[in-house]
Order: C-alpha cells, then structure tokens, then sequence
C-alpha cells in the first residue's frame, strides 16, 4: 500500500454558528497540514447546511472519490445512520466524530463529545456557585436531540439544589437572537441571579443585553464550549464569565489525525476517544486558551 | 324581422359606491334584430351590456331572459344562456396564443387530453370566416390591435350564440375589415342571433342597425327604427346640441410660416427608413398609410420611445439628437400614445398621478405640490370634459372615451410646441371629437405644430392641411391643397404590389 | 402588459433560444464534471445526482403549476418536514398493532398523501378564498409547519422504527432494472406534469389564470378553483416526495427541508417559467433542478476552493444559467 | 384589465380600512402584550423593541421602494452580514495607524455605506440592465455575500478590538434625551422615506414603473434608472442598518442577518405594499415591523406556549395581520 495515494473524506456540517465555525476551521487546517506531512494522503472536505445536504456529500465521496476512510461529524445522528453504515459496509474506514450514529458499531473509531456531560459539568458549576439556590434563566440552543440532552443533563445536575429554572427560550446559539431573549428575560423578571447561555456565542449577546440595561442582580453568566475571548475573560478573572465549560471544536483535527495516522501506519487507533467536556476556571483557564483559532 | 325579445332589461339601475350610472333603462334585444346602443362618453353603454351579458350585477330592476326573469349569479351561466359579449378592453389573455384564446374555458378534448389538432383546424376555419391571416399558435402580446379585435371577434363568432353583443368593436378595425365583421353580423342576423352593438361611428350605425337606442346620462332618450333616425338627428339626442359641423375650417394656405420641426432619413429598424418631412408652424400634418405602414413606429422613434436612428432632426432650426423621451420633451416634442390601455394610463391609479406623470417636474421641485395637481385636475376636466364619477377613482373605471380624453390632457400637461397625436379619437363619442379637433386646430392657430396620424381617412382629410402618406415604412407621397382626397391617399398607400401583409386603412 | 415594445426578443415565437439557455448551462456543467473527474459520468454518480434530485424535483414540478397560474409557495420545504415528521410518527404508532410489512407502508404512503393534499388546500383557502397573498400565506404556513415538525419532535429528531427503516429502505434505494425509485417516480411525475402542462385543459388555465385573471374569469374558467387545484397538487407532490424522502434518511427534525422551497422556485425560474404567471414549461424545470444538483455534485469532485465559498459559486452559476437564458432569448 | 367586477374592493379609493387594518393588528398585540406583562409598556421594553426593529426597519423601508417599483431583493440579509465583516475587518486594519477615535468610526461608516450602495447597485444592475429575474439574481447573490462573509471570517466570528468596541458602542445603547440612536435613525428613515414615496417625484415614478412599466417609459419616466435607484437606495439602507448593527455587539460571522430578508418583505407586505409592485407605504412597513418584533417580544414575555411553537404563532398571527387588512378591504 505504500505509493498508493489513499483518500480521506471529511464531512462536517457548515459554519451555521460560532462552535460550528470553529469547528470548520479546524478541520481546514489540520487538512491542510496532513497533506503536507503525508503526501500520499489526499482529503476531500465537504461542508453541509443540511442532514439531507450531508447524506448527499457523502455519496459523493464514495461514488466520485472512492474514498478509503471517512471521518463524518453528523448533522444529526438518526438521519446520517445508514449512509454511514453504507460506507462502512463497503470497507471503507470510517471515524465519527462528537455524535454518536444511533446503530452501535458501525464506525472504527469514534471521537466523541460528551453532550450531559456538557450540561453536568454547567449544572454542577451552578450548584456550586449557588449553594442557597437562587433563580436562574437559560438559554437554548438550536432545537437539536444536541441541545435537548445538554438541557437534560444541566437539568439533573442542579435538581434539588434549591436553583430555580425560571425561563428558558432558543437563542439558538446566535448572539443576536440571544441578545433579544435576554433583553427580554430583563424586562420580564426583576430578580435574576444567574444566567446559563449554555455556549460563549450566546453569552456575548447576553452581557451585552445586561451590560446595556445595567442591572446589577445577575452574578455571573455561564457560557460554553471554550471561545478564545471567553477564555480570556476567565483568565482575566472577569466577575461576569468565572468559569466555561469546554467543548472542543478541535475535536474534528483529533480525529482526523488519528484517522491519518490509522492509515498510513499500523498503529492500533480503533475504540471510542470520549473528550470529556471540563470546566475551565481561572486556575487552568490558560491550557485551554488558544488565541489563533477563529473561535 | 322582429319577434319576441330575447333578452330585455327592465327599469335597471347602476350605482357604484355612491354614484348611480344608470337611471332605470328598458330596452329589448330581438332574434335576428340588430341594436345600436349609442351614447356620448361615459353614458352607460358599456355598462348597460355588462349587466345584460351577466359580467356585472344591477342595483335594481330586472334582466328578462325569453320573458322570464333571470340572475346570472355566475359568468357561466350567461354563456349557458348563449350570451357573449365582445369587450370594449381586450378580453384576451396576452401570454397565451390565439388558438389558446379561443378556446379558453371550452377547450375541445379527446379523452383526457387536449384535440390541439381540431382546435388549431377550427381557430384556422374561424379566422378565416373574418379573413383574418394570422397564424393560430402566435402568441397575443404580438398581435396589432385590429388582430387582437379580430381574433376576438372570431372567438365570439365561435361560440354559436343566441345573444351577440360588442362593445366598440370597430374602434380599432379598418374600413375593411369593419366590411368582413359586418357581413358576419349579417348572416348571424339572418340565422336568428340578436345583436346588440355600439359605436361611435355613426355610419356604422345607419348602415348595421334595425333599432337605435340613445343614451344619455344614464336614460334612454330615444328609441326606435333606424330608418327613421338620421346620423346628425342621432348625434343630436346624443350630445344634446347640433354636431353637423365637425371639422373646423382650414385656414387659408397661402402664407408658409417657418418650418418648426425639419426631420431627413428618419430610420427605424424593422419599421421605417428613410423617412423626411417638414413640419410648419400653424400646420397640422396629416399621416396616413396602411395598417403596419409604419407610421406609429416612425413617430415613436423620432420621439426617443424605441431605437430609431435620423440622419438628421431640426427644431425650429437648430439640430437636435433624440434618443431618450425625455430629450424630445425637452425639445418641446411629445407624442399621444395609439394605445392608451398598455402605454398610455396607470389604469389602477387616480386621475391625478396619470394627468401629471409625465410633466411632473412642472409640479414642485422635489416634492410634489399636491394642489398645484389638483388645479391641474380641475383645469383638465373643465377643458377636456372629462366625465369621472369621483375624482379619486381608478382610471381603470372610467368609460373608454373618457379615459382618451385623460390621456389628452396629460399629454397636454408638458405644453408641448410640436405635439404628435395618434389615433386621437379612438372610441371618443362625435360631440367630444368636434371639440377635440377644434382644441387641436386652434393650438395649431396658437403657432404649434401638430402632426395627427389616423386611420379614419375621413378625420385625415378633414382636418389636416398636409397630409404625408407612408407605404411599408417608407414616405410614398406629400399631399396637400386639393390633392388631398381619399382616392389620392388611398392610391398612394397601396402602391403598385402592395405588400400583403397591409391592409386598407 | 405586452413587453415587446421594451424588450422586442421577450416573447416565445421563436422558443428556440429561449430553450436552448438551460440546456446549454446544463451541458456546459456536464462537460466540466467529466473533465474534473472521470467518475462523475459513473452510473453510481448519475444514479445518485438523479435519486437525490427527486425531492426537489418532484416539488418543483408542482410548483411550476402553481407559479404558472400565478401563486407562489414557500412552505414546501417545512411542509415535507411535517409530512416527514407525521409519516414517522403514525407508521411507529401502528407498529405493534401492525407490524412490519407492506400494510404499515401503504399507512404511511396514505399519511403522506393525505396530508400533503390538506396542507395544499390550506394554503389555497387562504389564497383563493381569503385573498391573501401568497407570498405572505406561505411564510406564515412554512412557520407554522416548522414550528409543528420541531414540536412533534420536541426539539429533537423523529425517528422510524429501526426494523421498520430496514424494511422500508428499498423504496429509495432499489427499483426497477437498475434505476432506482426516486428516479423512476421523478421520471413519471414530470411526464404527467408535462403533458398535464402543456395537453390538458388544466395546464391551459394555470396559465390563462397566471396571464390575466380577468380574462381567464371573463372566460369561464374558474381562476379560483385553478389556482386551489394548483396548490393542492403542489401539496400532493411534496407527500410523493416525502414518501420517497422518508426511506432516505429515516428521521424527520426541524432542520428537515429547510430551504427547499428557495431550491424549488430557482429550479423552475432557471427553467423559464415565469415568476408573474402566465407560461411555465415542466421540462424546463427538470433541467433547473439538475443544474443545481450538479453544482453541489461538481463542488464535492474538486478541491479547488474552498468549501466557504460553495455558496458564492452556486450564486454565480445560477445567475449565469439565467443570463445565458436571457442573453439567448434576446438575440432570438 | 379592470378589476372592478371580479373584485369590487380591491380599488384604493376607499383608504381608510385597509389604512385600518395594520394599525388594528398593532394596537391588539399591544393590548394583548399589557395584558400578559406589566413590564410590556415600561420604557425599557418598549426601548428595546423599537431599537432592535431599527435594523430590520430601516432595511424594510428601502424594501419598500424595490418592491414598488416592481422588483424584489432576497440578498439584504447576507449582504448585511458581508458589509458588517468588511466594516469590522476594515477598522480593525486601520486601527494601528488611525488609532481609537471618532475618524475611524467614520471611515467604518462610510465603508459601510459605500459597500451597501455598490452591492444595490451590482444588484440593480443585473437587473435592469441585464434583464434577470430579480428574484434570481438576489438570490445569487444572497449565496455570494453569504460565502464571502464566512470566507472572511474563516467560518468564525469576526470581531471588532475590544477597545474599539467600547468606543463605539454608544452608538448602539446611547441617544439623546433617552432616546437611542437606532431609534432615531430609524424614525429619521422612517419620515424621509414617507416624504420620498408619497411626496416625491422618485417615489411616483417607483409607483408607476411598478404599476405599468411601459406606460411608464411612455410617460419619460426612466424605468431603468428608477428601479437601480431603488436598489442602491436598499442597499445604501442596509448599510445605514449596520452601522447601528456593529456597535450593538462588534461582530459579525455567517449567522448575521440570516433571515432578515423574509422579515423585511413580510413587514412590508403586511404594512399594505402590493408585492407586485405599483403601490407602496412607507408607513404601513413601519407597522409591519412592528408587529414583527412585538410577536417575538410578547412571546419571550409569556410562558404560555411551548418555545417549540413560536414559529407556529407568528406564522398565524403574520396570516391573521393581513386578513384583517383584507377583510376590512372587502368591507370597504
Ligand atoms: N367599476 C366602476 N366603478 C366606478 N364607476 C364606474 C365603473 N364602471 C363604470 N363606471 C362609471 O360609469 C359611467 C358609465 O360608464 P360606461 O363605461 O358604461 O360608459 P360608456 O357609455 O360605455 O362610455 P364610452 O363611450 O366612453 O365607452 C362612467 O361615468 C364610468 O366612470
Ligand atoms: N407585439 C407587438 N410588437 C411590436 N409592435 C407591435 C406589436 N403589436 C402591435 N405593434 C405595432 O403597433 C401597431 C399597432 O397599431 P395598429 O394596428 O393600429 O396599426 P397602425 O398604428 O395603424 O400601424 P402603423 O402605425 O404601423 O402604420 C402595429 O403597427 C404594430 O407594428
Ligand atoms: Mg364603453
Ligand atoms: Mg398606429
């Protein structure tokens, strides 16, 4: 197998939001780099907006590409399930990536996030934080089994902490649209201890729908998924941003790399890589820092 | 001839909104009797067929089909009844082609499926029956006006009815082709239909009609056999006043005043070429030509209104290059519109933002003045006399005539030195005509120039001093004085090998 | 109303070249496939660019109907979510009563349809009836239909029994003598639809009712009645689609046909129907959905840009596939 | 031609109940709003609402004009976004020659206002010049800036320096005598565009290249100029909308002004413009706006409804705006 040129598809959804965005980036680079380390490595990157968008790309990939592994970051994972089973009935190698596909194995490797995980760790932050209770309003995301089980294991986390979730909308996971929900969460209640905007790109919009209304009863803010500027601020010791929760976009170049590695070497890198999400505080908020990436 | 009415109306009254249009009309259509509803502008005529044809619901009063009492309460059931009507505005939907019109909303099927080859035979036949040549798969929108009349009137002929009624239909035909429609309405008289026609052409009358009914104002004024009624006596109960003298007097050509308007090699690709001619202040300059002669074309290049080139153009002596509208209107040059309905009228805005359109810098810098529009208005409807029910109404509810007479008087808004006016009457009622052609006469007298193209050789000869001919886009002859008759424009208009594709105006 | 004055080559005497616009933009995306790849002409690559062209195919073509007469529709893409979401939720309902087998899917196909023909004449009533404006019905029904399939799927994704899924799979992926379903389906919706268009009466007053309503009402065609049938058979087509979709992906969610409808109003205007009514050809629609499918297939054969700049290629290609259109018609 | 038989409503010289209409549908939600929340009608809500409208608003009023004068634009929302990334990009570029302070907020306006007015005028052009469906030709290029926007910020955020940001913020949250700066532009726009449509010589020739544009071109209006006007017009609006954008939270990626597109034309629409062009209100978009920010502000107030449904009540509450509009209409 030596001299021969191996493909490598790459199928991530488009940078619809900031994780997203990172994400891509990502993956663009460490694309970018593989193939000058490996020169008989060719990737093809696709970018879908889509479940239906995604499932096409990667029928393009074996049908065009004949790729020889694929590593697929699922829109959704119901949907993106048996294309992928397809491709790895045909004997392609295939890796996924932060969701799991809803048939157990089908892939070879599986780089996984942990989405409870995300919403435990936030919770149990939360609890922390608010020993006596307090009330709190979350933010959601975009209406996605992802968002639902985030919310859920947030929800467990703080349940008889005394926490009181006492709103809770779809800023789906836009500053802007965020920024109108928190402008009116503000209008609508007089006394907020804490808010959960459960990912960074949420968060910028709800301080500045604070910071504008100068209301002095919210603590603190609690976004997630390790933004650079976020991360920033929890070093800095922001009063506002004490904490965030990680998320890693660069969990997409992990398992590219792996996947590359997997390919061009006999190294065993088969089995399930869980990134665990951690809270990053100002004690270790500068292992997590990355002031290059777009995110 | 006559029997028992076919369909007849009974004391109906029209209000819209506010406004009653008529005032309690009677009259009775007969099988194998020919009506002539005529009226002045805005009378209710059209109206008044509307209502029999079931297109429009009367206020009060009641619609006797065979002597019973009928409401139409849908379109279809006035056609079940073999009524048609052929309308005053086109009725042809312009995207579609003509076999397509025809047959619309009675498309001939063979199973599921369309029989497109016995439509396209029989739209073939129906055209025929009126001699009109165009071929059926053409699409509307390319069709002059007289062939969309034409393609109307073979789609009404079509339909096999009891009960014929046109709205204007001649307004926009030829003499001939005025023959053709009326030997058809001929042998539909003799194999029973009746027919109930208008017309502001009062020749047409006498010669068509067995009865004429008057209108005037929403009442019948008159009724009774047409022999019995003569065309001045019809203009008379019309308008009210004695219309006999219709044209103004010419004025005595001897002194030749400068010329205003010099134009040579006057071309317009596809249309004309090599066009020249002078225009003299105090002159009204006739043209006249066939059908598809050009002459629209000519006039709108020369104006900026489509691609034309000219070797070159003189106003009042100085050259000039025309190649936008607004250039000719600068140059004080404007041009009336053949068709008020696609190029003339916003026909779903009010008479006040149409009368000001195109001279709408004269109303206020950059904002518009809204009372200097309404004295405008005012000023217009006084001098025209147009007949609107309400000021605010859509242009699009106003009778046909009345919309000419608009269109007029926005085009007399710009103040133009040389005004170019095409088919200025069209549906325009006789008493309106007088006075249209004696405003266009004493504007020439004012020291304007005008050039007035017709289709109607009696209105050329009539009215103009000189008249220039056209034949196939090109200047066949100038005439003037005494060489101006009928039989000279008419000779000089078919040539010698005519192209086909022409017909006598 | 008439546009030759303004613009002399806009009619369609000479469909000529009007007709050959589509086909050349198609043509010239062909060739450009083939020479950056040697598999895009594979029967796996065809296969897959016409089986997935289906959905937006299908859809297209009824709303080619509906433009045709004058309408619009911007629901269909949330409509084919909530026939999705519908569909998954009745057949896994039915399943421990009825098991898997051909009756369960034949429950399904019937959700399908009949819910897909109720949506249409939702959005017809409103239309015809109420005298709404369809651009403003349709954006409103496109939020109602989204709202619906994302609460059915309480915010998450609606999904098909998995042995159910199994057993229904071969309706997208096998079919007849190697062309698979979708296709074969797609294939007879637009040959209906063309002889529909351009050999019945129907397809007449669609496009007597797009033309000049006035005139059509003046000549007994019932406008009102076209127009619903319009927007009911749109309606119809995206239950079809969906029927085929459902075996595809097996899940329904909110992020399910989200932007469709724009997918489906280019194909047809790329076509050469007219977005004011009035003339509208299916053919022409198909060739629309196809340049954009292989757009997409195209961007995914090469690396040469980069994959943030996709939308910008598709941007021009389309407007491109436009000019070449009118560019063509203009000389003819 | 005419429309007075088919509907005997539909003429405008009855004004005052389709004037009715939109301003009913505003005065409920606000009812409804006071009723579910004391805190509906305080000076900060209503602060806020009208101020996150500007952006939306000030687009919808140039919106106006395009769809008037018979065109459509689906491009504003990227284009938005895109001019929001090249201001952004821009001034953080200068920013270590210019330093922090009013001459850079200016150049980052005027970069803005620049961008807006070219993108509306490589629209118009494409448009009139060229002859394309409007509707194509926004969305081409509503793909365009979208990619271009993502390419910039390679598929992240683009971020203004934090230093900038906090000198230009008053931009967004200060005003004079308690009232914003979007806000005041807003209405600003709001008045001048009433004026320009109903007042001027421009927005008669919008109506009536809408209405009839061949009559229009008899009449010297220059239907071509015109409808460029409007959308350079648009796009020097959207370029005034971002500048109040930016400061708000000094960034811009691809998920900016997703959207914005369909709420401005349904704000317009809903505000009583004839989406077919030929009639317009400058006013009546204002209302539209309105309406749509209130649906979304009452919603977020109450907790009466799954947050699933939201897109389900404004879709019925957009249908049900424009109902009233219609019926108070037949009525009249
Ligand atoms: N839909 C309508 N709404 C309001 N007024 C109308 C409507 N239709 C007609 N009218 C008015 O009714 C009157 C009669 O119009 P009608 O069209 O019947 O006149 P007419 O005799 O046919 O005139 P013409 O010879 O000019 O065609 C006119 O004053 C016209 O303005
Ligand atoms: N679809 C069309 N495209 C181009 N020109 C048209 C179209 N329809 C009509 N015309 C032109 O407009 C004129 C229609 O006017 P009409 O039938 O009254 O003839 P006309 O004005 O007497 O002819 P001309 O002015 O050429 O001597 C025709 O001459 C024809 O050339
Ligand atoms: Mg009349
Ligand atoms: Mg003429």
């Amino acid at each position: 197998q030596d001299g021969e040129t191996r493909v490598i598809g790459v199928s991530i959804p488009a940078a619809t939001h900031g994780w997203a965005g990172g994400m891509n980036f990502h993956a663009q680079e460490t694309v970018e780099r593989l193939e000058e380390v490996y020169p008989n490595l060719d990737f093809v990157l696709a970018t879908a907006s889509d479940p239906g968008k995604q499932v096409n790309d990667i029928e393009d990939m074996v049908a065009t590409r004949n790729i020889d592994a694929l590593v697929v970051l699922p829109f959704e994972s119901d949907p993106l399930t048996p294309p992928v089973q397809a491709v790895a009935e045909s004997g392609a190698w295939v890796t996924v990536v932060d969701r799991g596909l809803s048939v157990e194995g089908i892939e070879d490797l599986y780089v996984a996030g942990d989405n409870p995980g995300f919403g435990r760790v936030s919770g149990e932050y939360m609890v922390s934080q608010m020993p006596d209770g307090g009330n709190i309003v979350v933010l959601r995301g975009i209406p996605t089994t992802i968002d639902n089980e985030r919310v859920e294991g947030f929800q467990s986390a703080i349940e008889g902490s005394g926490i009181e979730i006492i709103d809770m909308e779809h800023g789906n996971w836009n500053r802007d649209d965020s920024f109108n929900v928190m402008q009116d969460f503000l209008s609508k209640h007089d006394q907020i201890d804490a808010v959960w905007a459960s990912d960074d790109d949420m968060a910028v919009g709800v301080l500045a729908a604070i910071d504008a209304a100068g209301r002095e009863d919210i603590q603190f803010v609690l976004g997630g998924a390790g933004m650079k500027e976020m991360v920033q601020r929890v070093m800095e010791g922001d009063d506002m941003i004490p904490a965030d929760v990680t998320y890693p976009p660069s969990m997409i170049a992990t398992a590219i790399e792996m996947t590359a590695v997997g390919m061009t070497s006999n190294a065993p890198v088969s089995g399930t890589f869980t990134i665990g999400s951690v809270l990053i505080t100002q004690e270790n908020a500068e292992q997590f820092y990355y002031p290059d990436s777009p995110f | 001839m006559s029997g028992s009415p076919v369909l007849a109306l009974r004391d109906v009254t029209k209000s819209f909104g506010p406004v009653e249009v008529l005032h309690g009309v009677s009259l009775e259509l007969r099988a194998g009797e020919v009506l002539a509803l005529i009226g002045e502008n805005g009378a209710g005529k059209s109206t008044t067929m509307k209502i029999l044809a079931g297109y429009q619901p009367a206020t009060s009063g009641k619609i006797l089909l065979d002597g019973e009492e009928v409401t139409f309460d849908s379109l279809h059931e006035g056609e079940e009844a073999g009524i048609v009507m052929i309308h005053q505005e086109f009725n042809l939907a312009e995207q579609l082609t003509v076999e397509q019109n025809i047959f619309l909303g009675r498309e001939l099927r063979r199973g599921w499926l369309l029989d497109k080859a016995r439509m396209r035979r029989l739209t073939r036949e129906y055209l025929d029956r009126v001699n009109c040549k165009v071929h059926p798969d053409t699409l509307v929108s390319r069709l002059s006006n007289s062939d969309k009349q034409m393609v109307e009137i073979a789609k009404a002929l079509s339909r096999n009815a009891r009960v014929l009624i046109m709205d204007e239909p001649t307004a926009v035909l030829t003499g001939a082709e005025t023959r053709i429609l009326f030997d058809q309405v001929r042998a539909m008289k003799n194999s029973g239909t009746a027919i109930l026609f208008t017309s502001h052409k009062l020749g047409e009358v006498s010669e068509i009609a067995d009865r004429v009914t008057v209108l005037r104002d929403g009442s019948v004024v008159h009724d009774g056999p047409a022999v019995e009624i003569s065309e001045d006596a019809m203009a008379t109960a019309m308008v009210g006043r004695d219309v006999s003298d219709l044209y103004p007097e010419k004025p005595a050509d001897d002194v030749q005043s400068d010329v205003m308007l010099r134009v040579r090699g006057l071309d317009v690709p596809g249309h004309a070429a090599g066009i020249g001619f002078d225009l003299h202040r105090g002159e009204i300059l006739g043209v006249a030509g066939l059908i598809g002669s050009g002459r629209t074309e000519a006039m709108e290049g020369l104006c900026g209104l489509r691609p034309a080139r000219a070797e070159r153009v003189e106003i009042g002596g100085d050259p000039v290059t025309i190649s936008k509208p607004g250039d000719a209107l600068d140059h004080g040059l404007c041009y009336l519109t053949e068709d008020r309905k696609l190029r003339g009228l916003l026909l779903d805005k009010g008479l006040r933002e149409n009368l000001t359109l195109q001279a709408l810098h004269k109303f206020g810098g950059y904002l518009i003045d809204r009372r200097a529009e309404e004295r405008a208005l005012d000023q217009a409807i006084a001098d025209f006399d147009i007949r609107a029910g309400q000021r605010s109404m859509r242009v699009g509810n106003l009778s046909g005539g009345n919309q000419q007479k608009l269109l007029l008087a926005k085009v007399m808004q710009s103040e133009p030195r040389i005004l170019i006016v095409d088919e200025p009457t069209r549906g325009i009622d006789i008493g309106t005509k007088q006075q249209i052609y004696t405003f266009l006469r004493k504007l020439a007298d004012d020291g304007h120039g005008i050039i007035v193209i017709s289709s109607e050789m009696q209105e050329v000869i009539g009215l103009a001093d000189r008249v220039l001919v056209l034949r196939s886009g090109r200047l066949a002859a100038t005439l003037d004085g005494d060489a101006i008759s009928e039989d000279t424009i008419v000779r000089h208009a078919m040539g010698v090998g005519a192209d086909s594709s022409e017909r006598v105006a | 109303m008439t546009t030759e004055t303004l613009n002399p080559g806009k009619g369609r005497t000479l469909p000529s070249m009007s007709v050959l616009g589509p086909v050349v933009a198609l043509v010239v995306l062909l060739v450009i496939g083939t020479l950056l790849n040697a598999n895009f002409l594979s029967a796996a690559n065809i296969t897959n660019v016409l089986a997935r062209s289906a959905f937006i195919g299908i859809i297209a073509v009824g709303m080619t109907f509906v433009i045709t007469a004058g309408g619009l529709d911007l629901s269909v893409g949330s409509m084919a979510a909530f026939i999705a979401g519908l569909m998954i939720i009745v057949m896994n309902a039915a399943l421990p009563s009825m098991g898997i087998g051909i009756p369960i899917i034949l429950l399904g196909m019937a959700v399908a349809i009949v819910a897909g023909i109720l949506a249409g004449l939702l959005n017809g009533f409103l239309v015809t009836t109420l005298g709404i404006e369809a651009f403003i019905v349709t954006l409103g029904t496109m939020g109602i239909y989204r709202s619906l399939v994302t609460w059915l799927a309480d915010g998450g994704t609606l999904s098909l029994d998995f042995g159910l899924r199994t057993f229904y799979r071969p309706v997208y992926f096998d079919g007849i003598l190697g062309i698979s379903w979708p296709i074969i389906v797609f294939a007879l919706t637009v040959i209906v639809g063309e002889i529909v268009m351009s050999r019945s009466h129907f397809g007449r007053h669609c496009a007597a009712t797009g033309s000049n309503e006035h005139v059509a009402h003046y000549s007994n065609v019932n406008v009102n009645r076209t127009r619903l049938l319009t927007y009911a058979m749109l309606g119809l087509l995206v239950g079809v689609a969906t029927i085929m979709y459902v075996p595809r992906l097996g899940s329904a969610s909110a992020s399910t046909g989200v932007l469709w409808e724009l997918e489906a109003i280019a194909a047809v205007i790329i076509g050469g129907t007219i977005l004011k009514g009035g003339f509208g050809r299916v053919w022409g629609t198909v060739i629309g959905v196809l340049i954009l499918s292989l757009i997409d297939n195209i961007l995914n054969l090469t690396d040469l840009v980069s994959p943030y700049l996709n939308g910008a290629i598709q941007g021009v290609i389309i407007i491109l596939a436009v000019i070449l259109q009118r560019e063509a018609k203009a000389k003819g």
